[in-house]
């Protein structure tokens, strides 16, 4: 059953990543982006990350995906459809990825972990995922959650400047 | 059960797609997507690590690493703004003033 | 005795004076730094030689530069017998020019650079001298190198003059490398570049020898090989001596101190100071021994038949050098040093006095337009009339006592040492007759320039003559302190360098020194009275002679056509292969070159390293993605 | 759990002092001042630095000699890049406060990467770093080579970002940790197989992306042309030293026991960034496309050091960077004089005769180019020779040859302006020069310190070899 739905859901991520990159027309690439996004959070329910399920759909879905689409408003899409939708080097590109990805596949084949944290499924579920993932982000990663809130900053900061129509 | 490769086959295949984006595309928002992609395929690949290993580090870092995106897409998009009011293209290779 | 460190950096303090003020405040007055700088130079030298002579020496490291393990370089000073005796030659002479050149220099526009060079020149020679270690001998070599081709090259506008400057540094490189890897040898021998523990351990590898090329070479005669590689550079040696005639180009005063008195007898010094390494190897003593004595016969033949003034006196100076060699070779380091001491004086006096000529003469440096002088500048004449006798060995000169001594260590020496005793001998012939042949074509006879330059003789000012009066008491009284026993005196400059040089051990007898003693004045009042037949009574016995001997003028004119020769077998293959390899290599740019000129696959990727670079950013993260895989795939495929 | 944030506090000032700065911005009209209190609150940190040693967080933050080190290089590099701009933002027309603050919290990424003892930590301090770079690079709006440049920078740096998380993912999942000396702990029993390879490969070209070793430097020629000249000194210098400070610490550390396989990875790549930097450096006409292959080429010279590894080679990357902040910002501060209202002074032929018009600003630049040549007495020459040395010591002396012979073809390009400055008359118009009394701190304190480091580089090397432990 599980492996069923991992199919499903293995398979519909890797379609809708292809489709991403090879529509024409960038806004739907963004759509594809975000039925992918979906997707993807199906994957984490089934790996018992809910939290991370939800992230991915408001964060991702919800902001990020909203912005590049704010910004795809800049180009004219009709005109953009009638270009040449990649760049000369394309050969070089499929190719080295393709090396890339067949590396990373052999590297990868059989692959399994003996580790074993304290964080089994039934532990997560007795103090569920949110409150789980909570105790270990204020406790153990406290330095990072905090540098995370400046690199947060940076980007308010810089983007707000960048993109500013004038400035005093 | 699902072995443990498979979700990883899956992360890098997504990955490779990411990376297959970002060398070919002309258009310099839907590199940024696929950059966007590439963190997917990690992310996928870090959670199920993580529920294999049956610790939660992996779901930190990918917490981070969506922090992080949000971050990045709003600086690229900003650049992309910024260059768009000097010169009106999206086009990466349009964008080859300096090179040698 | 820490005022020791005054002498060099006293210098070195006039040197920053005069280049960071020199254009702007100080101009004409830039001599004042330098010349006072010089001059307290002189005066601490002169107590520090006091301390010696009471039997203070000192060994001690300044500061450490660079120290990693066994490495150690630093700034530090070995102040011995030998250290006084060169310091006192390096400072009374270089502040004789100093002061000399304020008259000789006056009105030139580059004032404040001359004396700014001469600062640093003292310095760097004094650095080298007082080095406690190998790095820094070396560092000041190559300073008194830099400065030596700056202030030949000085008037750079004349293009004989920056081409000598070329020239000068050329040469000297050949001679360096030798001399860089002999010091390198020395580190990887001996693990140190101090000179005492390699003077300490030497001796253990006296056998020591390493395969080179299916050749044996005994490890020290290699390293004192390299080392005189260096020596045979700077001292102008055979044949290695192309560049010290041409550096005549440079300011006189420069001649006088760089090219005569100091710096070229560095080569001299290294050796000497050097001498527990070249006394044990033989074979490298011979060497050494037959270059200086080669060299001085060579040379003086050559002086024989020029007309440029100056270049009369390099020659010689060459020749002299030849003779320090020469007792250097045979483990008379003492002698050499003494001929070091006393030529620095006469031969500084020689070039000083054609200074005064060309000053008087507007320029003028060929002795066939002179003639007569002696009326017109007086002082000079005498001066430079005491000089010519001193180098030629009148008894009781200063140049008399330390040739003789030299070719009597090299007869009493016996192997090689005759040989060079017999060549030094027929050079002492040469040398009275081509310096007086110099005094009577320049200052006897019936002037033989224009009308214009008859006009303008004039004896030089008081600024240039004192120090020629002071050099010439110098080129009397220098040898005074080496007399040896036999004529009464005590031999006390020997006895004072002994610490350091040794005694030579003389295996002749009163007899034999007599003899070797008459033989050397007997030669030079022979040369003399040989100049004064050709060149006072009988003019046309020259002329005669050169129609006689056609080919062996012209080949004594073109100086043995050694230039001649380095030019078809040096210069211009390398010229060639500079024209036709490296500049169609690097025709429009080294790259492009080394792209198309490289057959096959490194040409190919040069040019795809090139393209690839072509501002699309994909092609930089193909780049890198390319470089990911390529080094997982090797690492993958080396690791199974 | 208990929080000891001790050895924290130089980076807590740091960040609540550039909140302050920014805050500031708004209400200060005369940005200047900005700078100036950035370098004051840096002296701040600095002040309490000494007191900083110490592990936090469960080690995932490590203040150590190592770290302390490369903290003061990076403060250095904020002081001197800051003194720098103040001149130079107002004639780019971009004086605005945000430069400053994003400067602070740049440093602030490189100080956390220098001290990361955990790769998460290590990751969120890069992108803290990179992103601020970013928006530095493309900080005069208005231009378009700039934009041009914070957008190569920017893809490429997203791009190996993404490679770096791949790496970390997969060593997370080869030894269940993040934490880099458990990473080295576990690896320490093992053996190598296709999944640690792959980890060591993405980390490798992560790390050398950001210290541009070819051939992932390929955004470096066009990244620092393109940034305005100060943000390129500071850019050329900063993340470089914290690329450095990354690698020394996750590779001796958490892949010590692999050194075999990826010292032979590192040496390959050492030569080929010798090799493409100082060869298209010969090409450039532009000084700062010049400089930025430059300072490809010492990344070449730098890695050596790492390659070495110990104790010594440690010291000697780390001399080596100290000393290459010093001669490359002085360099580039000369090349900002250059630049005045309506003139760009970017090219080489602009410095022909300048030891006519401006014989100080020719000396020292003459300075600067011996230095990075390493022509001895200057510092340039002291850091390669203990890199040499550590080659050495290391068993690597062809590899030190190989950079020798590097660093003679270096002399080419340096040497190259020293001719145009003192053997070509001036051409055009007569230059004027954009001083400041903060610039003219600025080349005095490089210029000094370069001489004096290689007059005198006892003391300097002293602190070097004690803080590499």
């Amino acid at each position: 059953m599980v492996e069923l739905f991992f199919g499903y859901l293995a398979g519909a991520v890797v379609v809708l990543s292809l489709l991403v990159v090879f529509s024409r027309n960038a806004v739907h690439s963004v759509l594809w982006m975000l039925l992918m996004f979906l997707h993807m959070a199906g994957l984490y329910l089934l790996l018992n990350a809910e939290f991370l399920a939800a992230t991915q759909v408001i964060v991702y879905a919800g902001a990020i995906l909203v912005l590049f689409l704010f910004v795809i408003m800049l180009l004219n899409i009709t005109e953009e459809m009638r270009l040449e939708q990649f760049t000369v080097g394309w050969p070089m590109g499929v190719s080295v990825s393709l090396g890339v990805l067949i590396a990373m596949l052999a590297a990868l084949s059989g692959f399994r972990t003996d580790l074993k944290g304290p964080w089994s499924i039934e532990a997560v579920e007795r103090t569920t995922h949110t409150k789980a993932l909570g105790k270990v982000l204020y406790t153990e990663y406290m330095l990072p959650f905090e540098i995370a809130s400046l690199v947060l900053l940076v980007a308010i900061v810089g983007a707000v400047y960048l993109a500013k129509k004038r400035l005093r | 059960m699902v072995p443990l490769h498979w979700y990883l086959w899956l992360g890098s295949v997504v990955f490779a797609i990411g990376m297959f984006g970002f060398l070919t595309k002309r258009n310099v928002i839907i590199m940024l997507l696929s950059i966007e992609l590439m963190l997917n395929g990690v992310n996928i690949s870090l959670v199920a690590l993580s529920h294999y290993m049956q610790d939660l580090r992996g779901q930190i870092l990918v917490f981070f690493i969506i922090v992080v995106a949000a971050a990045e897409a709003a600086i690229g998009l900003a650049i992309v703004i910024a260059l768009f009011r000097n010169k009106a293209t999206a086009h990466v290779d349009e964008i080859t003033g300096m090179k040698g | 005795m820490q005022y020791y460190l005054l002498i060099p950096f006293l210098p070195l303090g006039a040197f920053f004076v005069n280049l960071l003020l020199g254009r702007r405040v100080v101009r004409g007055q830039a001599h004042w730094p330098s010349t006072l700088a010089v001059l307290g130079s002189l005066a601490v030298s002169v107590m520090v030689l006091l301390d010696v002579l009471e039997g203070r020496t000192l060994n001690e490291d300044l500061y450490r530069w660079i120290l990693s393990g066994d490495f150690q370089v630093s700034v530090g000073f070995l102040i011995d017998q030998l250290t006084a005796v060169m310091l006192i030659v390096v400072t009374s002479v270089s502040f004789l020019v100093h002061v000399y050149s304020i008259g000789y220099m006056h009105g030139d526009p580059g004032y404040y650079r001359f004396y700014a060079y001469l600062s640093l020149f003292t310095f760097s020679m004094l650095m080298l001298v007082m080095a406690n270690n190998f790095l820094q001998l070396y560092f000041g070599w190559e300073a008194v190198g830099l400065c030596s081709y700056l202030l030949i090259g000085f008037w750079y506008q004349k293009r004989s003059a920056s081409d000598a400057g070329k020239k000068a540094f050329i040469v000297n490189r050949f001679g360096d490398f030798g001399f860089g890897l002999g010091v390198i040898m020395v580190f990887l021998t001996f693990g140190t570049l101090y000179y005492l523990p390699v003077f300490d351990n030497a001796g253990d590898l006296a056998a020591r020898s390493i395969n080179i090329l299916g050749l044996e070479v005994n490890l020290i005669t290699l390293i004192a090989l390299l080392l005189f590689c260096g020596a045979v550079g700077k001292s102008a040696q055979i044949p290695l001596h192309v560049w010290l005639p041409d550096a005549m180009e440079g300011p006189t005063p420069v001649s006088a101190l760089i090219h005569a008195a100091t710096m070229v007898t560095a080569g001299v010094f290294m050796v000497a100071r050097l001498n527990p390494l070249f006394s044990l190897s033989p074979a490298a003593m011979d060497v050494v021994a037959l270059v200086g004595g080669v060299t001085a016969l060579f040379a003086a033949t050559i002086a024989l038949v020029q007309n440029d003034i100056k270049r009369v006196i390099a020659y010689s100076t060459i020749s002299q050098l030849g003779y320090m060699f020469m007792a250097c070779g045979v483990g008379a380091f003492a002698a050499g040093i003494f001929h070091l001491y006393t030529h620095a004086y006469f031969k500084a006096l020689l070039f000083l006095c054609a200074g005064s000529v060309m000053h008087a003469m507007g320029g003028e440096v060929d002795m066939q337009r002179m003639g007569g002088l002696r009326r017109y500048m007086p002082v000079t004449y005498v001066t430079m009339l005491i000089a010519s006798l001193s180098i030629s060995g009148l008894p009781g000169l200063a140049g008399f006592f330390s040739k003789d001594e030299i070719l009597f260590r090299a007869y009493s020496a016996g192997g090689v040492g005759v040989v060079v005793w017999v060549l030094g001998t027929v050079s002492a012939l040469l040398t009275a007759f081509y310096s007086f042949r110099l005094v009577f074509l320049t200052f006897h006879g019936g002037f033989r320039g224009t009308e214009e330059q008859r006009h303008h003789l004039h004896e030089s000012p008081k600024v240039m003559t004192v120090p020629l009066m002071l050099l010439c008491a110098g080129a009397i009284a220098a040898g005074w302190v080496g007399i040896p026993p036999l004529l009464g005196g005590g031999g006390q400059f020997s006895e004072f360098l002994a610490p350091v040089l040794g005694h030579p051990e003389a295996e002749a007898s009163h007899a034999e020194e007599w003899m070797t003693m008459g033989l050397s004045v007997l030669v030079a009042a022979g040369g003399v009275l040989l100049a004064l037949l050709f060149y006072l009574r009988n003019p046309e016995i020259p002329v005669r002679l050169a129609e006689r001997f056609r080919p062996l003028y012209s080949l004594l004119w073109n100086k043995y056509y050694v230039d001649e020769l380095y030019d078809a077998v040096v210069v211009r293959p390398t010229i060639f292969v500079a024209r036709n390899v490296i500049v169609g290599f690097t025709d429009g740019a080294l790259i492009e070159g080394v792209v198309n000129g490289l057959p096959g696959l490194v040409g190919w990727l040069g040019a795809r390293v090139r393209r690839i670079q072509d501002g699309l950013l994909q092609h930089y993260g193909a780049v890198m993605a390319l470089g990911l895989f390529l080094i997982f795939a090797i690492a993958l495929i080396t690791l199974s | 759990m208990e929080i000891n944030i001790q050895p924290l506090v130089p980076e807590i000032i740091m960040a609540v002092l550039a909140l302050l700065l920014l805050l500031l911005e708004l209400f200060v009209r005369r940005k200047e001042t900005v700078g100036l209190l950035c370098i004051a609150s840096v002296t701040v940190a600095a002040y309490y630095m000494p007191q900083s040693f110490g592990k936090a967080f469960g080690g995932m933050f490590i203040s150590d000699g190592y770290s302390v080190f490369f903290k003061f290089l990076f403060f250095i590099n904020l002081i001197l890049t800051v003194l720098l701009s103040i001149r130079y933002i107002v004639i780019e027309r971009v004086n605005h406060g945000e430069y400053y603050a994003l400067m602070m919290l740049s440093t602030l990424g490189m100080m956390i990467m220098a001290s990361a003892g955990d790769l998460i930590v290590l990751y969120l301090g890069l992108e803290l770093m990179a992103l601020s770079t970013y928006i530095l690079a493309g900080f005069i709006r208005h231009d378009i080579r700039s934009n041009e440049a914070a957008l190569k920078y920017f893809l490429l740096g997203a791009f190996s970002s993404a490679i770096l998380l791949y790496g970390i993912t997969m060593i997370y999942g080869r030894t269940g940790t993040t934490g880099i000396a458990l990473i080295g702990a576990a690896l320490a029993e093992g053996t190598v197989d296709p999944v640690l390879l792959l980890s060591v490969t993405a980390l490798l070209v992560a790390l050398g992306f950001k210290i541009a070793l070819a051939p992932f430097h390929m955004w470096a020629p066009d990244a620092y042309e393109g940034a305005p000249t100060s943000v390129t000194a500071f850019m050329s210098v900063g993340p470089k030293a914290a690329g450095f400070a990354a690698l020394g610490r996750v590779f001796l550390t958490g892949f010590g026991p692999l050194t075999g396989e990826w010292s032979v990875i590192l040496i390959v790549l050492s030569v080929l960034t010798m090799a493409v930097g100082n060869i298209l450096a010969i090409q450039q006409q532009n000084i700062k496309r010049m400089l930025a292959y430059s300072s490809v080429a010492h990344a070449g010279y730098a890695v050596i050091g790492v390659i070495a590894a110990g104790a010594e080679g440690l010291s000697s990357m780390m001399n080596y960077l100290f000393i290459y902040a010093l001669m490359n910002i002085g360099a580039f501060a000369v090349v900002i004089t250059l630049r005045s209202e309506g003139f760009q002074g970017e090219s080489l032929h602009d410095y022909k005769g300048l030891s006519r018009t401006h014989p100080v600003a020719a000396a020292v630049m003459l300075v600067f180019m011996f230095s990075l040549t390493g022509i001895p007495p200057t510092a340039g020459f002291i850091g390669k020779f203990y890199i040499f040395k550590a080659a050495v010591a290391a068993g690597y002396a062809w590899l030190a040859v190989v950079a020798v012979v590097f660093s003679v073809i270096s002399a080419f390009f340096y040497l190259r302006v020293v001719m145009y400055m003192y053997m070509h008359e001036p051409e055009g118009e007569p230059l004027t020069l954009s001083l400041s009394p903060a610039i003219g701190l600025a080349l005095l304190i490089t210029t000094v310190m370069v001489l004096i480091v290689g007059i005198y580089p006892s003391p300097f090397l002293a602190f070097a070899r004690i803080a590499a432990g």
